[in-house]
């Protein structure tokens, strides 16, 4: 097994514990940081894409480091606008759950 | 491959740490810890570009966001508990997960050997840019339609955050107000830093032409020290009405539409470059998206407007 | 007498292996933080993970050769006190709200 | 010559990683909150700055070391302000440390 | 596929530049500038959809175009077929009268700029960039960065009006969004690594029947369908379609919601051409009959107006995926030469149409009584017949009836489910058409209930926007004169080569 292979198991692992995190929690600040734990997971499964093809005097194939880089910054702007509509609604209501009437994704 | 197995290993453990603490400061620290490492895991990956963002924007600027906002629900914790789902759909959600895990691990294992990679063509071209850093060269070049939408992207964001501000607030300031530093000592530390701190953010987008770095990483360090000096109230975040933090947040995405039209007439295509000025072009696009980009990250973080204009 | 190169290999495995151990000790205290009751551990977080990070990521520059990562390392150093104020005022939560 | 540089630089990390050793000791054996944040604080930022010594043995310029050494005074910065910011706040309110 | 960017595809970059631009001149200039730039935005943009549109038809072929000139893989291309031009289209007659309709709910007074009419303008004309983004876009990850943009755009509309239950919809949304999101990445991450490419005709060419193909598409769909709200991912809708401002609750499921349902049928029919799998179509439709048959029934339920619709666009998206175990191999020919095929796009248009003018009579309705409860809406037929023509017209097409282009997609879709012989769905066509019958007349019958005494307005509702609403509606009826068979338009830029019996 190389350490590409290695960090791919990581990433899958990250992708399922992020997506239990998503279900399982109910306080919409968790679901955001599962959502980022899910991310990183993704990422981290596009990086071991790139670092297998490496090649041509490259140490990894650019296309899916830079397609990281613009998904990073996609993920912080969801994070940033998630975050400020969980403080909105926290100054509107008092709670910063989504009731429980409503079903969680 | 010992260090990388330690190393996985510890992702994996802070991950779980962040789903499974009790208290949501907690499990944000965990979430920093976990951005911190990963930027390990991408160095190890020889993917120094994305090591420098996952630095800055992963673990940096979405941790000091996220910490910020469970301070900011702190008192909210309690009534948390009465949601919890019950066993049967957490036992149900544990399978589900467990088998996607699987599955993804799976085909991680039965990934082509060897593997399809567009490494040669992406160094192939990379004359015809101009450029020394393949990952910029995407960025800006074979992929700039991405970029050029990427950075839309945050804008929009930005329009919806500020969206959310109640009426009699708009136009006004974002954010809370910081506390004065009673003592001095943070006003201290930010004077120090934050010029140290817009030296290594400009540097940063500097090399990234020629050397790993570029205008996201450079942006969002930029952004960093921005909201460390409104931390410090050494600066006051502007207005959302002013018309020139208005053209700040545009210029960035209107020059790289303006240079990417001027391709139609002088490279024969939308965001084309003619050989010879491509790197200048590209030069050209990157400052002001790096302004934008970093005024716009760092306004992301402000939240949308809480105090009226005086 | 080894051969240059292979000094240089022998010297970057040492440095690698250090980097290692650096994590390790950094997951240990980590591990004692995170079970720790209060703010104040948890605060230590912040410095434990920034300097041993840090330590780590410019053992691994020189041992792996990519200059780069000591970019990151700076990167980190210079968000480490960003976090660590942002960790003190989230860790102090009454600040906000006095204010 | 080099050889002379590769041993200072592996005595200087060694060195380095044991305080970080003695800095984690400290952080499970230290009874209160605040013995523990200044041994882990000094011992770490000692660490770091043995490993950084040992890296200068190392590098290839001037713009390499700097950037060396400037990141292991950013984090001195950061762990002096953690350190008196907690201070200040354990001052202000005992009952939130 | 011709293998260069073809002449006319220029106007593929119109498409998105132009609204984009838009929105960030809304943005900059602000205060009253934002409307005006729409409105100069609105008629060009249908000038270039038009042109589209056009060549499209006139030559006949695909309408390319390599941007950068950076040919794929390295490079991102854009490309339309017959397909996207109908979408196309659509996008911009919609958009356009949603923005004339809006312009009394968002004036921009004079000298002060207004929160809600600055972001409505803005994210108007995003929202529209971003669908056409979605609409040529041939490569995944550019697609993924247009559906960002777009739920970057659509989340703030839902909570425009700063209400605690509209700030929870959009939040759930959100999240929704953001959970089909990452699962699109992860999926378009799997499909990179096997075969080297996210550009849609080199995949086509490239993928095989094996597991990665299959994971990366299931977990694409499963991305998709959560962004489409299809059942049982449809929770977040009916709150957030609800809570919005009518005009930006006819975007959002007039149009919003079509955007990923196109990306699955890019994904099963353009992408995976030759690895269909009948199981996995049967399953969408499964899933489709039961967002019709819930959506339908809980609509019934409604005792709000506005809710009613959200229901009712939970069961009209079901339609939408009957087109996959009909269409995904027929017995004869082409995916897109059966009748399915056509049907399910046709679904989409009409829906399109149809939602959006009810939405706009619900948002004059309850502007004109200050509520949408159904209970309390007797008289509303003699106080605004021309709004309630239009809820009519529009309800014509949900429920399938002559003649409407939602009675042809669904006679389609009918004719389709009898002809391979899968008559299962044929009975859930008919159903949702009955359900549907149910809770338009509902709503109709009290609307025109006699009552004795006359209903007090709070408001004036001028004829004019009465009018829009019905010419939007007309534009689902007359979908209803498309001859009952595969639409030629629609063909165009099919691949004819595709194997289909593979096995």
């Amino acid at each position: 097994m190389t350490d590409a292979t290695l960090y791919g198991l990581c990433g899958a692992a990250l992708v399922g514990l992020g997506l239990f995190g998503l279900i399982v929690h109910p306080q919409p600040l968790r679901k955001i940081l599962a959502f980022n734990l899910i991310g990183g997971g993704a990422f981290l499964l596009f990086g071991v894409v790139a670092r297998r093809g490496a090649s041509a005097g490259l140490d990894g194939d650019p296309v899916p480091q830079a397609l990281v880089i613009t998904g990073l910054v996609v993920a912080f702007a969801a994070t940033a606008l998630a975050v400020a509509l969980l403080l909105r609604l926290f100054q509107e209501t008092g709670r910063a759950t989504l009731r429980s009437d409503d079903s969680q994704p | 491959m010992a260090f990388d197995i330690g190393l996985a290993i510890l992702v994996l453990g802070v991950a779980a740490w962040t789903i499974a603490a009790r208290d949501t400061f907690a499990a944000v620290i965990g979430f920093v810890a976990y951005g911190l490492l990963l930027a390990l895991v991408w160095v190890r990956l020889a993917a120094p570009d994305v090591a420098l963002t996952e630095a800055a924007l992963g673990s940096g600027l979405t941790g000091g966001l996220l910490l910020g906002a469970s301070t900011r629900l702190a008192r909210t914790q309690g009534s948390a508990a009465i949601d919890k789902p019950s066993a049967i759909i957490r036992r149900a959600a544990a399978v589900l997960c467990t088998l996607v895990s699987a599955g993804l691990g799976a085909i991680v294992l039965l990934l082509p050997e060897p593997a399809p990679t567009l490494a040669p063509q992406a160094a192939a071209n990379l004359a015809a840019t101009g450029l020394g850093n393949p990952v910029t060269a995407v960025l800006m070049a074979y992929r700039a339609i991405d970029t050029l939408l990427e950075t839309v992207v945050l804008l929009l964001a930005l329009v919806g955050i500020w969206s959310l501000a109640p009426d009699q607030l708009w136009g006004g300031l974002p954010g809370r107000r910081y506390p004065v530093d009673r003592d001095g000592v943070l006003t201290f530390v930010a004077q120090l830093l934050v010029p140290v701190g817009i030296l290594v953010g400009i540097y940063i987008f500097w090399v990234g032409s020629i050397a790993p770095g570029g205008e996201f990483q450079g942006a969002t360090i930029l952004a960093a020290m921005w909201i460390f000096a409104t931390m410090a109230r050494l600066a006051d975040s502007p207005a959302v009405s002013r018309r020139w933090l208005r053209l700040v947040l545009v210029v960035g995405p209107a020059v790289f539409f303006a240079i990417g039209l001027a391709g139609f007439a002088i490279a024969g295509g939308f965001l084309a470059y003619p050989e010879a000025h491509a790197k200048l072009l590209i030069l050209t696009i990157e400052v002001p998206v790096t302004l934008s980009i970093a005024a716009t990250l760092a306004l992301l973080v402000g939240g949308p407007p809480e105090r009226a204009l005086r | 007498m080894l051969r240059s190169s292979e000094r240089r290999a022998a010297v970057a495995d040492f440095l690698l292996a250090a980097a290692g151990f650096v994590l390790a000790m950094v997951a240990l205290g980590l591990i004692r933080i995170l079970w720790g009751p209060g703010d104040a551990d948890r605060i230590m977080a912040a410095q434990l993970l920034g300097t041993g990070g840090i330590a780590a990521l410019l053992l691994l520059a020189r041992a792996m050769s990519m200059p780069a990562a000591v970019d990151v390392a700076l990167i980190l150093a210079l968000l480490a006190a960003f976090i660590s104020v942002a960790f003190v005022k989230g860790a102090d939560r009454s600040e906000m709200d006095r204010a | 010559m080099s050889l002379a540089l590769d041993v200072l630089t592996i005595l200087s990390v060694s060195t380095g990683a044991f305080f970080f050793l003695a800095g984690t000791v400290g952080l499970l054996r230290f009874p209160d909150a605040f013995s523990r944040l200044h041994a882990l604080t000094k011992a770490d930022n000692l660490g770091l700055g043995l490993v950084v010594l040992g890296l200068l043995f190392q590098a290839g310029g001037l713009l390499a070391a700097l950037k060396l050494v400037g990141a292991w005074l950013l984090a001195l910065l950061a762990g002096a302000t953690i350190t008196q910011l907690i201070a200040r706040t354990a001052r202000t309110d005992r009952s939130t440390m | 596929m011709p293998n260069s960017a073809t002449a006319g595809g220029f106007l593929l970059v119109l498409a998105i530049v132009l609204p984009i631009a838009g929105a960030l001149l809304s943005l900059v200039l602000g205060g009253r500038h934002a409307e005006r730039v729409a409105l100069i935005v609105m008629p060009t943009g249908v000038v270039v959809a038009v042109a589209i549109a056009a060549t499209i038809w006139r030559t006949h072929s695909v309408l390319q175009y390599f941007v950068g000139n950076w040919d794929p893989p390295l490079g991102v291309a854009f490309r339309a077929d017959g397909l996207s031009a109908v979408m196309i289209v659509t996008a911009a007659l919609l958009i356009c009268g949603i923005g004339l309709f809006a312009r009394t709910q968002f004036p921009t007074p004079r000298g002060v700029e207004a929160r809600a009419s600055l972001a409505f303008w803005t994210l108007l004309l995003a929202i529209w960039g971003a669908l056409n983004a979605v609409f040529i876009g041939g490569d995944l990850f550019n697609l993924y960065v247009a559906l960002e943009l777009l739920t970057f755009a659509a989340v703030p509309l839902v909570s425009l009006d700063g209400s605690a239950e509209t700030l929870a919809a959009a939040l759930r949304y959100l999240l929704f969004a953001l959970l089909g999101s990452i699962l699109y990445l992860l999926g378009a991450v799997l499909l990179y690594g096997a075969y080297g490419t996210l550009d849609i005709v080199l995949l086509s060419s490239r993928i095989n029947a094996e597991p990665a193909a299959w994971a990366a598409i299931s977990l694409m769909t499963a991305g998709l369908l959560a962004k489409a709200a299809l059942y049982p991912f449809h929770l977040w809708l009916p709150p957030a379609h609800a809570g919005a401002p009518a005009p930006a609750s006819a975007m959002l499921s007039g149009l919003v919601v079509k955007a990923p349902f196109f990306i699955v049928v890019r994904l099963w029919f353009d992408v995976m051409p030759r690895v269909p799998e009948r199981t996995a179509a049967q399953v969408l439709g499964l899933l489709g009959a039961a967002a019709i048959l819930f959506g339908s029934v809980v609509a019934l339920r409604q005792a709000r107006l506005k809710l009613l619709i959200a229901y009712s666009t939970v069961a009209q998206i079901g339609y939408l995926f009957l087109m996959f175990p009909l269409a995904i191999m027929p017995e004869t020919g082409h995916p897109w030469n059966s009748v399915a095929w056509t049907g399910g796009i046709l679904q989409a248009v009409s829906h399109a149409f149809a939602k959006a003018a009810m939405f706009m009579a619900a948002g004059l309705i309850a502007e004109a009584l200050g509520h949408d409860r159904i209970a309390g809406l007797s008289g509303i037929g003699r106080a605004l017949p021309t709004t309630v023509f239009a809820f009519g017209l529009g309800g014509l097409s949900l429920m399938g009836l002559p003649p409407s282009g939602g009675f042809v997609a669904k006679a389609m879709l009918l004719t389709a489910a009898v002809a391979e012989g899968q008559w299962w769905w044929a009975v859930v066509v008919l159903t949702g058409g009955l359900l549907a019958g149910g809770y338009v007349f509902l709503v109709l019958a009290k609307a025109l209930a006699d009552t004795s005494q006359p209903v007090t307005l709070r408001s004036r509702i001028s004829q004019s926007r009465q009018t829009l609403a019905v010419a939007v509606a007309l534009c689902a009826v007359l979908l209803g004169f498309v001859p009952l068979r595969p639409l030629e338009l629609l063909q165009i830029g099919r691949p004819n080569t595709a194997v289909v019996d593979v096995r």
